[in-house]
């Protein structure tokens, strides 16, 4: 059953070290304000699962929270690199960083399995890659019926899904709407789910067959209005694209990331005081 | 005849690939310019398809990122991602896919996975996306990158997305269902695969362009087609078209380029 | 590309002799006027694919049109039994009827795999049943990763999927709401798909995330107004639960049967006059 | 002590197995009108699923099929039904089944598929529907039906779906995760399986009907708990909100009876 509560509440008794964490969104409702907590909060040894690894995945790995990253993709959208993900994975900074690589085609139906109680996915994919050659939670197998070879991968089943939605009412059902991505998947997967909102209203006002998370299967709801910035919460403010790009830099080298990291995040007491901070330093270092 | 760059020609040159009608899964960047110039011309009835969801979308401006609002707004339906890569691409609705990569060799085999052994790579790069199965699946794949010898190498470090793998009947032989990739468009040509033995070979030189220019930037030894052709310079249409689309682009954006 | 034109052109043109069909709706919006016309248009040898097979199946059965019946719960919701299906199965009137015999959960899973453009599906799913041990397309395999038994079916890939909705916009964009049941798989998993409508508009006004099925997946629309009837369309008409009782009757026996569907289905051009006459009897016979 | 028919005091034995909050996934009939008692009186957060597709339904009228309107009007929402067998039943969020059957047998066995053989059946029923995995994979399963010999029968001639198989540990055995039938709920009595043996033991009687009525109308040889107890009469409120249901339901579906 949902409890409404402030996002330090949330992470502190759901999100614990060690843990296996997907944070959700496909460039849309990116739960930013949530990782940030999580570094605040110095979360460690965390196994980090999402298809897109963005910035907010760059900042975790970059501060040290991250042991291995499950993933499909991993840059900045429209910029470039992650600087932080790179330099773990080709220089092991901060320190070394197991990963375990997919596509998206196999990742969405590894959430699909989890959401579903099945211990792994079946997919036509992989052929003629030199993934599977390198992962071995790659497999193939053969159709029963038709004998025709297909590939298997393990099902995601997070400890903890975080995800950021537009509403939630006040019994902490939540609505999604646009580009709901595989959202819904993650948390149907997972043991526990933290959900940030835009708002918490008295009536979601969703329509019969709209992408709805009953309060029961959520643990957590903490409104935190702009917590997906710089992504964007559909019907509430759009993509941030400067700060993409303005991140490159930020992340660029080590100390200029580490400087931005504690003076915008761990110095601030959370993501209201965060948004000032950035208010005044315009995101730059 | 318009003034025109090499990055305008190849995005032209690309989008006139795309028949009206046709069902594209669109990757983000070049492909995603190339396929909406499509839209915005001669083809109007493009169904374009992002792996975030959207299906049918038409946005105003180009996204930056795949799953940007815009491709939302009016699209003809928003789906989740499982369901795009289940239903939609596995499911055999995809006519063509439309792809970028870092690296490609004479085959068309993608690399955008890592420079260097995966394991202690020199230049960690983003991953497969969905790449490996949108070119497994979709009825073809065209590829639009710009040439470079960094970029057209002799051999990939890492196969991420089969193209014709070792050429011939390869790709069959693996099972692949797809026709594979088609045309390869750059900023200096289109190459295609040869019938028989599915090497790229240059059929169409850019206006202005020389062979030798073509060889200086390709990282194996090229071929060129007996009846190699010159592709059309842009349109005024297309270049006022694609020009507007990236202006309108920078300006929604605020990268201002 | 959706073809716009009448129900009878629309199964003339798409629904052929022995073809595997699947006309699906979960008590709502079931494609009856559809069913009708099959049935006016003497269609023979089909296999019938439904989760639920009710009074159109029955009718369809009764007349002779079904070689094969795949199938996970067969009855006449909230009244009995489905004589006509009854009958052919106990004492193979008109004819021997094959049956291929499901579950819910699998035939559902079935109806996925067909839309995923998978030859099977997995499920946990029929231990202790003793299904399996009278469908010999019930398999049993291993995941590939923790060993655990699972239920392998393979999936379903009609023909011609046949469904009814609300709404078709002008280019044939068709608009399900409410009980969307297994509609949209069963429309992708097959070659061909047909949709009845209750009408067809200028603009669907359809919600972001609603479930829609595009033109170019739709081979033809024909605009049917009560073409679910007995079964409802939500926000059209309600469910006739009067009819459902009235057919236990009807059904009951073979002549009654034969008789009522001579005269309100074989005498009668189309739907619109199948309503008239239906008026007239009350439906009684 | 108000009048009551013994179809009331089994529908009301049955609500009130239904805890309030619980998650119910709810099979057409009997079922679902206990379930609905259940969320009318003591149960108002119970949440009621249908293998149709709504999550949280609140029907203002019983449902005739699975698929009535007025449950997806209320409902919190409303999914396709793949996904309430993959995501929501499968997926393990369900803690009560609520499922009613033509057969059952001492071990809470039922058969709803034929009786006879198989290949030549005397009678064909409707089929599994969604019962065999609700009853695998819900935590644990209540059974309502009305007892008749027919009904209760010493043998099945097809397991449908599996209650405790063949007694004791056999279910888990077999490798099914709910804890399967905790009650069966009839106009005569509740019945529970034995902890050890899983057979099924009557541990209550309803007001005023005797062992050997029960043991009359059940196919073996049925065996009685040595704490009997005798089910609590129906509440005036029980009965009114039941009645009401019931009458608001007729008049709707112009079924009165």
């Amino acid at each position: 059953m949902a409890k409404i509560c402030s996002l330090a509440e949330a992470i502190g008794e759901f999100l614990r070290d060690g843990d296996t964490v997907a944070m959700e969104g496909f460039t849309h409702l990116i739960p930013h304000a949530a990782a940030h907590e999580v570094i605040r909060q110095k979360r460690k040894d965390l196994t980090l699962v999402r298809m897109t690894p963005d910035l907010i995945y760059d900042q975790l790995i970059g501060m040290g929270c991250a042991r291995r990253l499950v993933f499909s993709w991993g840059g900045n959208p429209g910029v470039g690199s992650l600087h932080r993900f790179r330099d773990a994975v080709e220089k092991g900074w901060p320190h070394r960083l197991e990963i375990e690589e997919h596509s998206h085609a196999a990742l969405a139906n590894a959430y699909v399995a989890g959401a579903s109680g099945l211990p792994f996915a079946v997919l036509r994919g992989y052929t003629g890659s030199d993934l599977p050659k390198h992962n071995p939670r790659i497999k193939f197998i053969n159709c029963p019926f038709t004998g025709e070879q297909l590939a298997a991968v393990p099902s995601v089943r997070p400890d903890v899904t975080v995800i950021h939605a537009q509403k939630a009412d006040r019994k902490g059902n939540v609505l999604i709407w646009g580009i709901v991505g595989v959202q819904k998947e993650a948390v149907m997967a997972a043991k526990r789910a933290i959900v940030t909102v835009e708002e918490i209203v008295d009536d979601l006002e969703a329509d019969a067959n709209a992408c709805v998370l009953p309060y029961w299967v959520v643990s957590a709801v903490a409104e935190v209005p702009m917590g997906a910035h710089p992504s964007y919460a559909h019907g509430y403010y759009e993509r941030d694209n400067r700060f993409y790009t303005a991140w490159d830099d930020i992340s660029r080298n080590r100390d200029s990331f580490t400087g931005w990291m504690e003076r915008h995040v761990l110095a601030t007491r959370d993501w209201a005081e965060y948004r000032d901070v950035l208010a005044k330093t315009g995101g730059k270092l | 005849m318009a003034d025109f760059t090499t990055s305008e020609m190849m995005t032209v040159a690309a989008a006139r690939m795309l028949g009206n009608g046709t069902v594209c899964f669109v990757g983000i960047g070049l492909p995603s310019t190339a396929a909406n110039l499509a839209r915005l011309t001669h083809a109007p009835e493009a169904v374009l398809i992002y792996e975030s969801g959207p299906i049918g979308a038409k946005p105003e401006v180009l996204p930056l990122s795949i799953g940007d609002g815009d491709l939302a707004v009016n699209a003809d339906t928003v789906v989740s991602t499982p369901e795009i890569f289940r239903y939609w691409l596995q499911g055999g609705r995809i006519d063509v896919g439309f792809l970028g990569g870092a690296q490609i060799d004479r085959f068309a085999n993608l690399n955008t996975t890592v420079i260097g052994p995966y394991d202690a790579p020199k230049v960690r790069l983003p991953g497969a996306g969905g790449a490996p199965e949108i070119a497994a699946m979709a009825g073809e794949i065209l590829i639009i990158m710009s040439q470079d010898k960094r970029a057209f190498v002799d051999k990939l470090d890492f196969i991420t997305t089969a193209g014709h793998l070792t050429g011939g009947e390869s790709r069959k032989e693996a099972g692949l269902t797809g026709k594979g990739p088609t045309a390869v468009i750059t900023d200096l040509c289109i190459m295609r695969p040869d019938p028989e033995t599915r090497e790229l070979v240059v059929t169409d030189l850019h206006p202005g362009v020389t062979a030798d220019q073509v060889r200086e930037k390709t990282g194996w030894d090229i071929r060129f087609a007996n009846d190699l052709r010159e592709t059309g310079a842009p349109s005024e249409t297309e270049l006022s078209v694609l020009r507007d689309l990236l202006k309108r682009t920078a300006e929604a954006h605020g990268t201002g380029k």
